[in-house]
């Protein structure tokens, strides 16, 4: 599973680098939101995956059942995805002034005059 | 491991995978934006039952809370779309 | 094993089943619509089967409401969407599949947006 | 004596205010200052030529083992003399000079500070104090050449000197650090005492050179000496204190200054030596091409640089004895000569040698203080002048190296200085009068005082030269390193040196007569000078601003794309051969079996994200993200994570609001790139996600240990009173965290809200721009 | 208010899982201040006296649920679907937002049938059926089926 | 102790809160944030004066023994650049009264830049990898804001840029914390220096150690990971570029020279001949992409980057003396690279423009504005006695004392190209006769006060470090000391624990 | 989008889904839930409203200007970490009392700090899609 969830992180940061790549700027802050998404599973993902239940402390007992999954790296993602939502918005707010200011969403087009 | 519980992990989960699949297609053939949404309420919608289908799996109650807040929010996301898409006539 | 092992066992398989139907029945009918019919309102069964399964499988008082709780909020919300989105679809002018009669709705001009087509 | 030299910088700053007060008496008024510093180094002639060397030392940056150490020998002291002496009359000629002028007061007061930066530099003993003088004589030297600030030939000059001497600066300090740690200290006498260790260094070699650069771009040694003439563009007062007896000196000073622990190689001959005779030939040829009479005081200073670099290079005792007299003769007649040629342009209105002429009647005082100044230049005797030349004969005579090299040019050189010094102060005074645009008369007493003291001073020096040995003697043992007596004698009887002193006079008196020809003949060489270093500087620093442009144009003409391909590349290029060579692959994976549903889940999260690639409208985009959203909130569910599901699952609903509220507004998508393009780009974010599976891959092939989740698990509820550990770790064991993190979502939300009200506000006052940027 | 209370109480009740009187009066005591805090709180969406009808209502749905899915499923997967789709008008004879709120809920949860719209007068609404043979026929079993059960709780 | 770390941190928290609740009532949240800013700077002298005798200050937040919660350490470059920080904001704060338009001040600026100064002070005290993420996230959010404030063309395009660089290199820190924690299971720097100690120091660590690296690259606009800076720095008002210009990319070197001095010190043979080489680039491209500009925030933009690569150059040399230089350097830099902006905002207060081309006869308008510029201008060059020439002095000598004459010729050649920026600068706007059509716009007494008064302020810091060089130099040296013995910062970190370490 | 069957199931789903929110929050610190998604149910309780009847029918059931949420929500968070700091323990501390509340639980300054993110995390939202929402529907 491993594997498996690799190669879809890698997916995951190749699709969202090939957005950030595009000159429609739209498409780059869709890119951001990948490359979010990316970060967050491979957070996860490097604590290890574990199927056997949350860290949960059932009634009764002192600590999770052993092995549960690791919560640090739970908190972690949790966080970044909070974060994440909080800088998605602002990226869109912005994105679609800089579109409003510049008459186009073409980020080639947005580049400053030379000196 | 209840019989239940194997039940729910070997046919429940992967009927439900196949499920999800299905839908999988539906959103990637469209024809209309309004398929695609569609497609997407339904894979929300799947998610509580496989949200379930695990709690029975696990024999762990905590998942149930995830379904109740799935019940509660994946319509919003679904009448958002639609919102927009009349709007954007 | 128990009735109540197998009423819950039944619930769970015919919970999924449903599920199953919905998805196909999302990718075999013809138009939006029929789509939507198929497919949503067959999955809200699927999920009051799964979660009185579960209520089943745990016994518990607890267990059982919060169960309940889920199946009640899937009834509240589930026609939301769908009547949002075939209301939007119908304002969109997603086209009927032939062959929809009778067709009593008051008749739209197609929409024009580049997010009405793929 | 420190505070007495540092004060200076606070007299400075009172000039403008004092000019403003006093007006044309500022200037004798700040005169007091060097004039009092003037007589306190004086006083100590006696002591110093006994061969006491006053000191004092301040610790300035103990720490780095830097005091600002001040020590008066010989050199120093002669220095001293000169640049307060000098310094004084300056100022007092400055005064007068720039009557009328609206920035009489600011120019005073760069003239005190550059004072005491010149006195500083000449006393200290510690290199990097030295060399923070030193810099600050070109960054005053700077503003002085720049004075007249409104002509744009000025401002060029002001940088190009600064440039010059400024990157020769740069190379002293590299040159300065490898001295300190090649001797194991900064401070000069201690690096003398220890000369021949420093001299046997690996780093003796690489520090002369950068030591020699930052020396020869001062003194305006060739190739270095273009700037000089251009610095021309200062006011007179400037060119006669800075770029004639005080800070081009520096160069030479430091040579000799670092002579006794640096002097005396084979490289340190060779190098300083033909650096400094090329230049005294370059800058006597350079010379009597010029009808401007700075101008041509500017190049035969550079020569005058070259002689006495030259002699530094010989490094003789007779040859630094030669340099030491011939640095105060030199100071002497070059100032006044300058001063004159101040007085001239004042009176007459021009500085063109042609056009001067036939003065003496009108400007007595003037002219006669002139003709003592040139005379001296021209090594006629009785003068301090012609001492100094029949000492740098018999000096160039006894040279080690290359006699028959250096006699021909320092021979050679001085005919022509001879015209030089003739046609600037004997030519505009004497026969016919010339075609001047007013009617001349005597300058005011304070600006013909100076030349005529100046030009005294030579006239007494070279007649009681015998009263002056002592006390040269004294900076000759300081540039040696061991006591030496110079002899300054006006005859020594009939001899070879005599016989050349003799030839040079007559040759150069020839050529003073013929100067008009001769002129014309060096015109027609001008065009060569196209080829000369001040072309080239030109012609290097316009390249690198082009290059510069180029690198700027490259920089700012990218966009985000070029950005972030940058930094995909940077991506792949460092980790990728790192990760291939380091990582390790393919040992334990923890969960080895995959789940049919996991399956499914992984599949919806790629497809999400392809599907969000590939959209061609807005919405089909936002709804391949949500796809992978809620792939990714199942997978957390599947893998025991069910906070971070409804936290991803609630946050998926609301971006979809957010999306939705959003979308309407923002362009539709459009495909610009070229297929090219994309086919770069797609093999660019092929590269990063390899690299970054890759590197899951290679983490997860060892065990993971956690040192802190078992902590967690087991003081979760008994010490932090939850059974959610995650919710535990949120909001205890790592609240901070949490806590920068809902700063974060607040600042986010302050700037939606405030990215839609300005633009609700500007809409709201139309054309208002707002004015503090 | 009452009955929202109550139903806020219940649902507080079933979602903590703790069974108890307690625990529904802090629901209770929970709902009422966050209506207060609310300033404004919604209308009145349910009265006490009818929760029999209520309960009726809600077997008649789960019966049409059943029988409905079955009828759907067979469409699905039959090789060929024999499928008679249609859009009918039903004329309403409900007033309140919340009845035919209610009303179109439950035929659309019923499988086969989706509610598209309510008309601007409030006074159709637009059902889509999978099988409609016979349009009459259809506005009769909405009418007589869930409208008027649906009255009977709401108006 | 736990009071002193914490303070920098809630001074600016609540000061930012204030602002937000008084968003409505301008001068009440200038007020507060005038209050804010000395109480920053208080706190933080206080916390530096606590770490001056080498103590190591440390607090385990929640009381969660390190390395299970999140400790917040000050040793003696923390603390510096905590007060450095404060200063900085002090001024830019005291210069917005009038340097900044009514509509942004009311649009949030005072609780932006506080959140902005929690951040930074969060990133210098954290001793936590993932926190520092988070803290990362406070300031760039901030500041992602506060570029984009205006609303203009180029603010808004020159921020998208500066938002998705950003973004990138906080995606790739994220990554790498995750890494990290993936192969040595903590997050707690201390420990994580404990843990990799056990480690091979070749192995997938270094190559998670090269993600941080590039991510800090970004961040610190290293070469060639620098182009969103020159794009968007000079698009905001003048007193939100100086705070960006003096502390943003040096939280970037202050992380890149905490870990790689405590977390990432196993790999010299690789990382140092690396970082040197990026130094140099860093230096030469950045100074070249000055020259050729004729906006004054242009130049001063480009000049950040070219002075990354010295405070990179004593990082790669790696010496005490070396660090040393770094830490001079960056302290002095903060002070004087925020100063100019703010001097280039009065210079368009004063002179009508940005564009050297459209600027002129500044000296015979305001001399004062002259002197104002000048200091920083020329310790920037590294003139000699200014702070500016100390930093360059100890990076020099750093460098031929461990043989590296290459990059200090490299670092002398910029030096003196940047004297010619700054000269051009001198020339062109102050001393260039006023061009025709440009209107002079003398400052009144009130902005004599707010805009002057300020960089003057910072002016006279610049002269006192200068002056009093051996001071700061004995600080850096024993803070340098500080960095290059990390057994210090982890034993007080982890306590008995780390002994070992 | 205005529908009548949406506004009325709106009215009964939103006081549910604060509900709901407000056992999120404070059975987080046992159970999954906390502040964060309870924060970020609350918000779409809101969203509904605001998403079927406009932007102001959602303001009038608003208690606080979004951004004086934001604002207390982060005071809240803030103060808890004092308490511990005036006893001469380290910034946020957790301090517990010895007796249980309804609904709450066992107070305790982590409760309080959860209680802050929850609010904060309402208000920030809100801040954001009521002004984004305010600028569409303008
Ligand atoms: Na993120
Ligand atoms: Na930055």
């Amino acid at each position: 599973m491993t594997v498996l969830l690799a190669l879809a992180i890698g997916v995951l940061y190749a699709a969202g680098t090939y957005l950030l790549l595009r000159r429609s700027a739209v498409r780059v802050v869709f890119g951001l939101a990948l490359l979010g998404h990316a970060a967050n599973l491979l957070v996860f993902t490097a604590g290890r995956l574990v199927r056997e239940g949350p860290p949960i402390v059932p009634p009764g007992a002192l600590a999770p059942p052993t092995p549960s999954a690791d919560p640090l790296p739970q908190a972690l993602v949790l966080t970044a995805i909070v974060i994440g939502f909080g800088v998605q918005a602002f990226a869109l707010v912005l994105l679609r002034r800089a579109c409003q200011e510049a008459g186009t969403d073409d980020v080639d087009a947005m580049r400053e005059e030379r000196p | 491991m209840t019989l239940l519980s194997s039940l729910a992990l070997h046919v429940g989960l992967p009927v439900l995978g196949l499920a999800l699949l299905l839908t999988l297609v539906r959103l990637a053939k469209g024809p209309t934006i309004a398929d695609r949404v569609v497609a997407l309420d339904l894979l929300g919608t799947l998610g509580i039952s496989v949200v379930g289908v695990v709690a029975v799996a696990a024999r762990n109650a905590v998942y149930l809370d995830v379904a109740i807040v799935l019940a509660l929010l994946s319509f919003l996301g679904t009448v958002a779309f639609a919102a927009y898409l009349e709007r954007s006539r | 094993m128990s009735l109540r092992d197998l009423l819950a066992a039944a619930l769970l398989l015919a919970g999924v089943l449903t599920a199953l139907l919905a998805a196909i029945g999302l990718l075999r009918m013809p138009d939006v619509y029929t789509r939507m019919s198929a497919s949503s309102k067959a999955v809200t069964l699927a999920k009051m089967c799964v979660f009185l399964a579960l209520a089943l499988e745990f016994g518990a008082l607890g267990v059982t409401t919060r169960a309940l709780a889920a199946v009640a909020f899937v009834f509240l919300t589930a026609p939301l969407a769908a009547h949002a989105i075939g209301r939007a679809a119908v304002a969109l002018g997603v086209p009927f599949a032939p062959g929809t009669m009778p067709n009593e709705m008051p008749p739209r001009e197609p929409a024009s947006a580049e997010d009405a087509d793929p | 004596m420190i505070a007495a030299v540092l004060s200076g910088f606070a007299v400075a700053l009172l000039a403008p205010a004092l000019a403003k007060r006093l007006g044309r008496g500022a200037g004798a008024v700040l005169a007091l200052y060097p004039a009092a510093l003037f007589f306190r180094f004086l006083s100590r002639v006696p002591a110093v030529v006994a061969g006491e060397t006053p000191s004092a030392s301040l610790p300035f940056v103990p720490e780095l083992g830097i005091s600002l150490s001040f020590r008066l020998d010989g050199l120093a002291l002669l220095m001293a003399l000169l640049v307060t002496g000098i310094g004084a009359i300056v100022l007092v000629y400055a005064g007068t000079y720039l009557e009328g002028h609206p920035r009489r007061g600011p120019l005073l007061g760069l003239l005190v500070a550059f004072l005491s930066a010149m006195a500083g530099l000449v006393l200290c003993d510690d290199l990097l104090a030295l060399f923070a003088f030193w810099e600050a004589t070109s960054i005053l030297s700077y503003f002085l050449i720049g004075f007249e600030r409104e002509e744009a030939e000025a401002r060029a000059a002001a940088l190009q000197a600064l440039l010059v001497t400024g990157g020769g600066g740069l190379a002293l300090l590299a040159g300065f650090v490898l001295l300190g740690q090649a001797g194991g200290t900064l401070e000069v006498s201690a690096l003398a005492a220890n000369a021949e260790a420093l001299k046997a260094h690996p780093l003796y070699l690489p520090a002369l050179l950068l030591v020699l650069a930052g020396a020869f771009t001062k003194s305006a040694q060739v190739p270095f000496h273009f700037w000089l003439p251009g610095a021309m563009a200062a006011p007179t007062p400037v060119s006669a204190y800075l770029h004639s007896a005080t800070m081009v000196k520096a160069g030479v000073f430091l040579l000799a200054r670092l002579h006794p622990a640096l002097g005396g190689t084979r490289e340190w001959v060779w190098v300083v030596t033909s650096v400094g005779a090329a230049t005294m030939l370059t800058g006597a040829l350079l010379s009597v091409g010029q009808r401007d009479l700075k101008r041509l005081l500017a190049f035969s200073t550079v020569s005058a640089l070259g002689s006495l670099t030259m002699l530094v290079g010989v490094g003789t005792p007779a040859a630094l004895g030669a340099a030491m007299v011939f640095l105060l003769a030199h100071a002497l007649y070059k100032a006044a000569l300058f001063l004159v040629a101040g007085i001239l342009d004042h009176e007459a209105g021009t500085r063109d040698a042609t056009r001067l002429g036939g003065l003496l009647p009108l400007l007595p005082a003037t002219g006669v203080a002139a003709m003592a100044a040139a005379f001296s230049m021209a090594g006629l005797p009785p003068l301090l002048g012609f001492v100094s030349k029949e000492l740098l004969y018999d000096a160039a005579l006894r040279a080690s190296p290359l006699p028959f090299v250096l006699v021909p040019v320092a021979v050679g050189s001085n005919m022509l200085l001879v015209a030089v010094a003739l046609t600037v102060g004997f030519g505009p005074f004497t026969g016919p009068r010339g075609a001047t645009s007013k009617l001349p008369h005597e300058a005011p007493v304070a600006m013909w005082a100076g030349p005529a003291l100046l030009g005294f001073g030579s006239l007494a020096a070279g007649v009681f030269s015998g009263a002056l040995s002592p006390f040269l003697s004294a900076a000759a043992s300081s540039a040696l390193g061991h006591p030496y007596g110079v002899r300054l004698e006006l005859w020594h009887g009939f001899s070879l040196v005599l016989l050349k002193s003799l030839v040079t006079l007559v040759v150069g008196v020839a050529l003073y007569r013929g100067r008009h020809r001769l002129r014309a003949f060096a015109e027609r060489f001008a065009p060569l000078g196209a080829l000369g270093p001040a072309r080239l500087w030109r012609a290097g620093l316009a390249g690198l601003v082009s290059v510069a442009k180029g690198t700027a144009a490259f920089l700012s003409s990218g966009s985000l794309r070029q950005d972030v391909r940058v930094v995909v590349v940077a991506a792949v290029a460092l980790l990728g051969p790192l990760l291939l060579s380091r990582g390790t692959f393919g040992a334990a994976d923890a969960l080895p079996s995959v789940r049919p549903i996991e399956a499914v889940l992984a599949l919806l999260v790629v497809a999400g994200a392809v599907g969000a690639v590939v959209a061609g409208s807005r919405l089909s985009a936002v709804v391949g993200l949500g796809v992978t959203g809620y792939g990714i909130a199942l997978l957390f569910l599947v893998f025991g994570a069910p906070d971070l599901s409804m936290t991803q699952f609630a946050v998926e609903t609301l971006s979809v609001l957010l999306f939705v509220a959003v979308l309407r507004r923002l362009p539709r998508l459009r495909s610009r790139s070229a297929p090219r393009s994309r086919a770069v780009d797609a093999a660019l974010a092929a590269a990063v996600g390899a690299l970054m599976a890759g590197l899951v891959l290679a983490v997860h092939a060892g065990p993971l240990r956690s040192r802190l989740s078992g902590f967690f698990a087991e003081s979760s509820l008994p010490l932090a009173k939850g059974r959610n550990v995650v919710n535990v770790i949120l909001v205890d064991f790592r609240g901070l965290d949490t806590l920068g993190e809902i700063t974060v979502l607040a600042v986010a939300a302050l700037g939606v809200l405030s990215l839609v009200r300005l633009r609700l506000a500007a809409k709201g006052t139309a054309g208002a721009k707002e004015g503090g940027r | 208010m009452p009955g929202v209370l109550v139903v806020l109480a219940l649902a507080w009740v079933a979602v903590t899982g703790e069974v108890s009187l307690g625990n529904l009066l802090e629901g209770a005591v929970l709902s009422a201040l966050l209506l207060v805090l609310l300033r404004r709180p919604p209308r009145r969406a349910l009265r006490l006296g009818r929760v029999p009808k209520a309960l009726g209502l809600l077997l008649y749905f789960l019966r049409e649920l059943l029988l409905a899915n079955a009828v759907v499923a067979r469409t699905i997967l039959s090789a060929r679907p024999s499928l008679a789709p249609g859009v009918v008008a039903v004329p309403l004879d409900l007033t309140s937002d919340a009845g035919i709120a209610t009303l179109a809920n439950l035929i659309s949860l019923t499988p086969g049938t989706l509610s598209l719209d309510v008309s601007e007068d409030r006074r159709t609404l637009f059902v889509h059926a999978l099988h409609v043979s016979d349009p009459e026929a259809f506005r009769r079993e909405v009418k007589e089926g869930f409208e008027r059960r649906v009255k009977e709780v709401f108006e | 102790m736990n009071v002193l770390l914490v303070l920098p941190l809630l001074v600016p928290l609540a000061t930012a809160v204030a602002g937000i609740l008084l968003l409505r009532v301008p001068r009440a949240a200038r007020a507060a944030s005038a209050l804010g800013a000395a109480g920053l700077l208080a706190a933080s002298i206080a916390l530096l004066s606590a770490t001056l005798d080498g103590t190591i200050l440390v607090t385990q937040a929640g009381a969660w023994p390190a390395p299970f919660g999140i400790t917040l350490v000050a040793d003696r470059f923390a603390a510096a650049m905590v007060v450095v920080g404060a200063v900085l904001l002090a001024a830019v704060v005291a210069s917005s009264v009038r340097g900044l338009d009514a509509a942004r001040e009311r649009a949030g600026f005072h609780p932006l830049v506080h959140a902005l100064a929690m951040g930074v002070s969060g990133a210098f005290l954290t001793g936590d990898l993932f926190n520092l993420y988070v803290w990362f996230e406070v300031m760039l959010m901030s500041s992602f804001v506060l570029v984009s404030l205006g609303g203009e063309r180029e603010q808004l395009t020159g921020g998208l840029r500066y938002v998705v660089l950003n973004l990138v290199s906080s995606a790739l820190f994220l990554a790498g914390a995750g890494l990290l924690y993936g192969t040595v299971g903590t997050l707690n720097m201390a420990d994580a220096a404990v843990a990799l100690r056990a480690m091979p120091a070749q192995g997938t660590t270094s190559v998670v150690a090269a993600l941080f690296l590039l991510a800090f690259g970004i961040k610190a606009a290293a070469f060639p990971l620098f182009f969103w800076l020159p794009a968007s720095y000079h698009t905001p008002p003048m007193p939100i570029a100086a705070l960006f210009a003096g502390l943003l990319t040096k939280v970037g070197v202050y992380a890149l020279v905490r870990t790689g001095t405590l977390v990432f010190d196993r790999d010299r043979a690789f990382t140092d001949p690396l970082l040197l080489a990026v130094a140099a680039l860093t230096m030469v491209t950045g100074v070249l992409g000055a020259m050729a500009q004729t906006d004054v925030r242009k130049v001063l933009s480009f000049h950040i980057v070219s002075q990354i690569g010295y405070m990179l150059m004593g990082l790669g040399l790696g010496t005490r003396l070396a660090l040393a230089g770094t830490v001079f350097y960056v302290l002095h830099h903060i002070v004087v690279k925020g100063n100019l902006f703010l001097v280039a905002g009065v210079i368009r207060r004063v002179g009508g423009s940005f564009s050297l081309d459209r600027l002129g006869g500044l000296l015979t308008r305001s001399p004062l504005l002259a002197a104002a510029f000048l200091v920083p201008a020329l310790s920037l060059a590294g003139l000699p006695p200014l702070s500016g020439f100390w930093a360059k002095y100890l990076l020099v000598r750093a460098g031929l004392e461990a043989g590296h004459g290459a990059i200090v010729g490299v670092a002398l050649a910029v030096s003196l190209l940047t004297l010619f920026s700054m000269t051009k600068i001198w020339a062109e706007a102050f001393w260039k006769p006023a061009p025709e059509g440009s209107d002079p716009a003398p400052l009144g007494a009130g902005e004599r006060l707010s805009l002057l008064g300020p960089v003057l302020a910072l002016g006279a810091v610049t002269v006192a470090i200068g002056l009093g060089a051996g001071v700061l130099f004995r600080f850096a040296d024993a803070a340098a000391a500080q960095l290059l013995e990390p057994g210090l910062y982890v034993r007080a970190v982890l306590g008995a624990r780390g002994g070992g370490g | 989008m205005r529908s009548v069957i949406l506004s009325a199931a709106a009215r009964l789903l939103f006081p549910l889904l604060l509900l709901f929110s407000v056992f999120l929050l404070f059975r987080g610190h046992n159970d999954p839930g906390g502040g964060f998604v309870g924060g970020l149910v609350a918000a779409t309780a809101y969203a509904l409203l605001s998403l079927t009847g406009g932007v102001s029918s959602a303001r009038r059931v608003l208690p606080a200007r979004p951004e004086v949420l934001v604002g207390t929500g982060l005071l809240l968070a803030l103060g808890s970490g004092l308490p511990s700091l005036a006893a001469g323990r380290p910034f946020m501390t957790g301090l517990w009392a010895g007796f249980a509340l309804p609904v709450v639980g066992k107070p305790g300054t982590p409760v309080l700090f959860d209680t802050g993110v929850y609010v904060t995390v309402l208000g920030i939202v809100l801040l954001i899609l009521f002004t984004l929402q305010e600028e569409d529907e303008a």
